[in-house]
């Protein structure tokens, strides 16, 4: 119920945020359209933990701004690359251990990795990543422990996992 | 310098193209695709900036949806060879779930 | 005053780019063999007339380009894949003279007649000073819509657009329906059949589809 | 006090189209750098790499610029709309390519390369 509250108010201020028109009958189709979202969401199903990720809103407002940071250095790392004379890439594959617990930290985390240039999450297999790097230096297991951090923090929920 | 930005942008889906013409796998082809419609997001919403009118952006909106989508479908595609398969990572538990309703 | 110069040029311009690039991927359509890069590039040829229909301020119908085209038939166009061959059979250059000929001449009737159309934006053109005009300036009055083309579609002729998409949707179900979904649909039924199994490529099938 | 904010805000309006006009060139260019990269690189996996520059920065700078040249502030919400979009659906279209390629059984490339590599000579015409 509290997730439907807060999918609620996600879908008002996206209304709001793209409407512009604020008179009593644009309202009502609102409210209409609203409700309708709502009962569908409802019936299938989809409005839980992952659907809905509100309840950890201050976790992740601590770590997107780090989340950016760490993309920019490293998209500077890439365009380096890009625009080197020659290349010098040495492409490789590693396998890491993540310490998250829930699949909503884990998604998160891998979802991470493939946001920072220079990085992509291939396969997810349990708490075990796959992960396909520019350059070998950046991609040994060590350069994610971080993150990994940070995400299992932001996350996983600190009292029953789900 | 919002048109210069536009222009930028037409060069990269210039350059694009090319990739998406030669493409040696389906995947870069792919990707290419995925890519140019980033680009034309926005483009799309550069349009609207160089032309004064910016509710050009809720195309962009759309676009940005729909790009995903169609990747989406593209991928399902190669990967199960059909779009009526679910793209979870428990196979059975999905297919039994959509037996039973079915 | 030179804003506006500038800004006329770069749109024609960028007209010219995005014409070039359409250009550029119908050509390649009509060279290449290999049926799924026919179907991404069809993806690229509508992502590129959308951004182009709406430079020409034709913005619903980019809307719907970006919609039906780009999302809706690359996915439908990849069904089809799934029922034939991945490439197309070669041809011999000039086997087919005839249809050549067709093509060529609607295509100079059609340049032709474009000589006859009313210049982009041309306040004089029959759509602008006719019973358009009249709709521009009643529309909000007559409405509230801030936007004409919704106004004319889903007010003045609310209920043949109701038809139409009526019309629209029942064609949808009919044809899921003729193809079916899950356990009984005739991709699968085909995709079963021993000759599907020769298809080349090695995408191992993770979803076991039983 | 009052003069001080109407201050900043003027300097504000005056300042923020050139810099939202930076941005977005910024950007741009940034896109063009991650295509180039995309032509360059020598197999699919890397190019992965050099799209994501496009996605993320080159997207999120032209964003950034449409939003600091923002006519009205619901023209704010929409461009912070499609960045969102756009971050999350690029993430995973670029997972969903690479699981895809992976599953399918397309070997990367691994190991340094680059020195004296053939690819690069062929790179380099196309």
């Amino acid at each position: 119920m509290a997730y439907l509250v807060v999918t609620f108010f996600a879908i008002f201020a996206f209304w709001m945020g793209n409407s512009g028109h604020y008179k009593p009958l644009m309202l009502g189709f609102a409210a209409l359209s609203f409700a309708i979202t709502l009962i569908l969401c409802a019936r299938l199903k989809i409005i839980d933990r992952e659907g809905a990720p509100y309840v950890r809103l201050f976790g992740w407002l601590a770590y997107y701004p780090w989340l950016a940071w760490e993309i920019v250095k490293s998209n500077w790392v890439i365009i380096k690359a890009c625009l080197r004379a020659e290349l010098d890439i040495s492409p490789s594959l590693v396998k890491l251990k993540t310490i998250c617990k829930s699949d909503l930290a884990k998604v998160t985390f891998a979802n991470s990795i493939t946001m920072t240039p220079g990085t992509v999450t291939v396969e997810i297999e349990g708490d075990k990543l796959l992960v396909h790097g520019l350059y070998e230096a950046n991609t040994q297991p060590e350069a994610f422990e971080e993150m990994d951090r940070r995400c299992a923090r932001a996350a996983d929920p600190a009292e029953t996992p789900a | 310098m919002t048109l210069a930005a536009l222009f930028a942008v037409l060069l990269g889906m210039c350059l694009l193209l090319v990739r998406a013409l030669l493409g040696p796998t389906l995947y870069d082809r792919v990707l290419a695709v995925n890519s140019f419609g980033t680009k034309t997001v926005l483009v799309i919403g550069l349009l609207g900036y160089v032309m004064g009118r910016t509710d050009f952006l809720d195309i962009a909106i759309l676009y940005t949806l729909i790009n995903f989508v169609a990747t989406i479908a593209i991928l399902k595609f190669f990967r199960y060879r059909s779009f009526q398969v679910p793209l979870a990572r428990r196979p059975e538990q999905a297919a039994r779930g959509g037996d039973s309703n079915g | 005053m030179t804003d506006a110069v500038l800004g006329g040029t770069g749109t024609a311009l960028i007209n010219i780019l995005l014409l070039a690039i359409l250009f550029v991927v119908a050509i390649a359509i009509a060279r290449l063999r290999s049926l799924f890069a026919i179907v991404m590039l069809s993806g690229v040829y509508s992502l590129v007339s959308a951004a182009w229909y709406i430079l020409v301020d034709a913005v619903d119908v980019g809307f719907t380009e970006a919609a039906v085209g780009a999302g809706m038939s690359t996915a439908v166009l990849l069904g089809a894949m799934l029922l034939t061959a991945r490439t197309a059979k070669p041809e011999k250059p000039f086997s087919r003279i005839g249809p050549f000929i067709v093509c060529a001449a609607a295509g100079i009737m059609l340049l032709y007649a474009t000589i006859d159309l009313p210049p982009l934006g041309d306040p004089a053109s029959p759509a602008n000073s006719g019973v358009g005009l009249t709709y521009l300036q009643v529309n909000w009055y007559d409405t509230g819509v801030p936007n004409v083309v919704t106004s004319v579609l889903a007010s003045y002729r609310s209920f043949d657009t109701l038809g139409e998409t009526a019309v629209v949707f029942t064609a949808g179900l009919a044809v899921v329906l003729l193809l079916g979904f899950g356990e009984r649909s005739l991709a699968d039924t085909l995709r079963r059949a021993p000759k599907s199994e020769t298809l080349p490529g090695t995408v191992r099938k993770d979803g076991d589809g039983t | 006090m009052a003069e001080f904010f109407a201050l900043i805000g003027n300097t504000w309006e005056i300042v923020r189209f050139p810099l939202g006009g930076a941005a977005c060139l910024l950007g741009a260019i940034l896109c063009i750098v991650g295509t180039i990269g995309v032509l360059r690189f020598p197999d699919f996996y890397t190019r992965i790499h050099a799209a994501s520059i496009t996605d993320t920065s080159g997207a999120g700078l032209v964003l950034i610029g449409m939003a600091l040249m923002a006519p009205h502030w619901i023209i704010v919400v929409k461009v912070f709309c499609i960045m969102g979009f756009l971050l999350l659906t690029s993430v995973t279209s670029s997972h969903a390519l690479v699981n895809a390629a992976h599953t399918a059984g397309l070997q990367p490339k691994i190991g340094p390369m680059g020195r004296s590599v053939h690819e690069e000579d062929e790179e380099d015409r196309h």
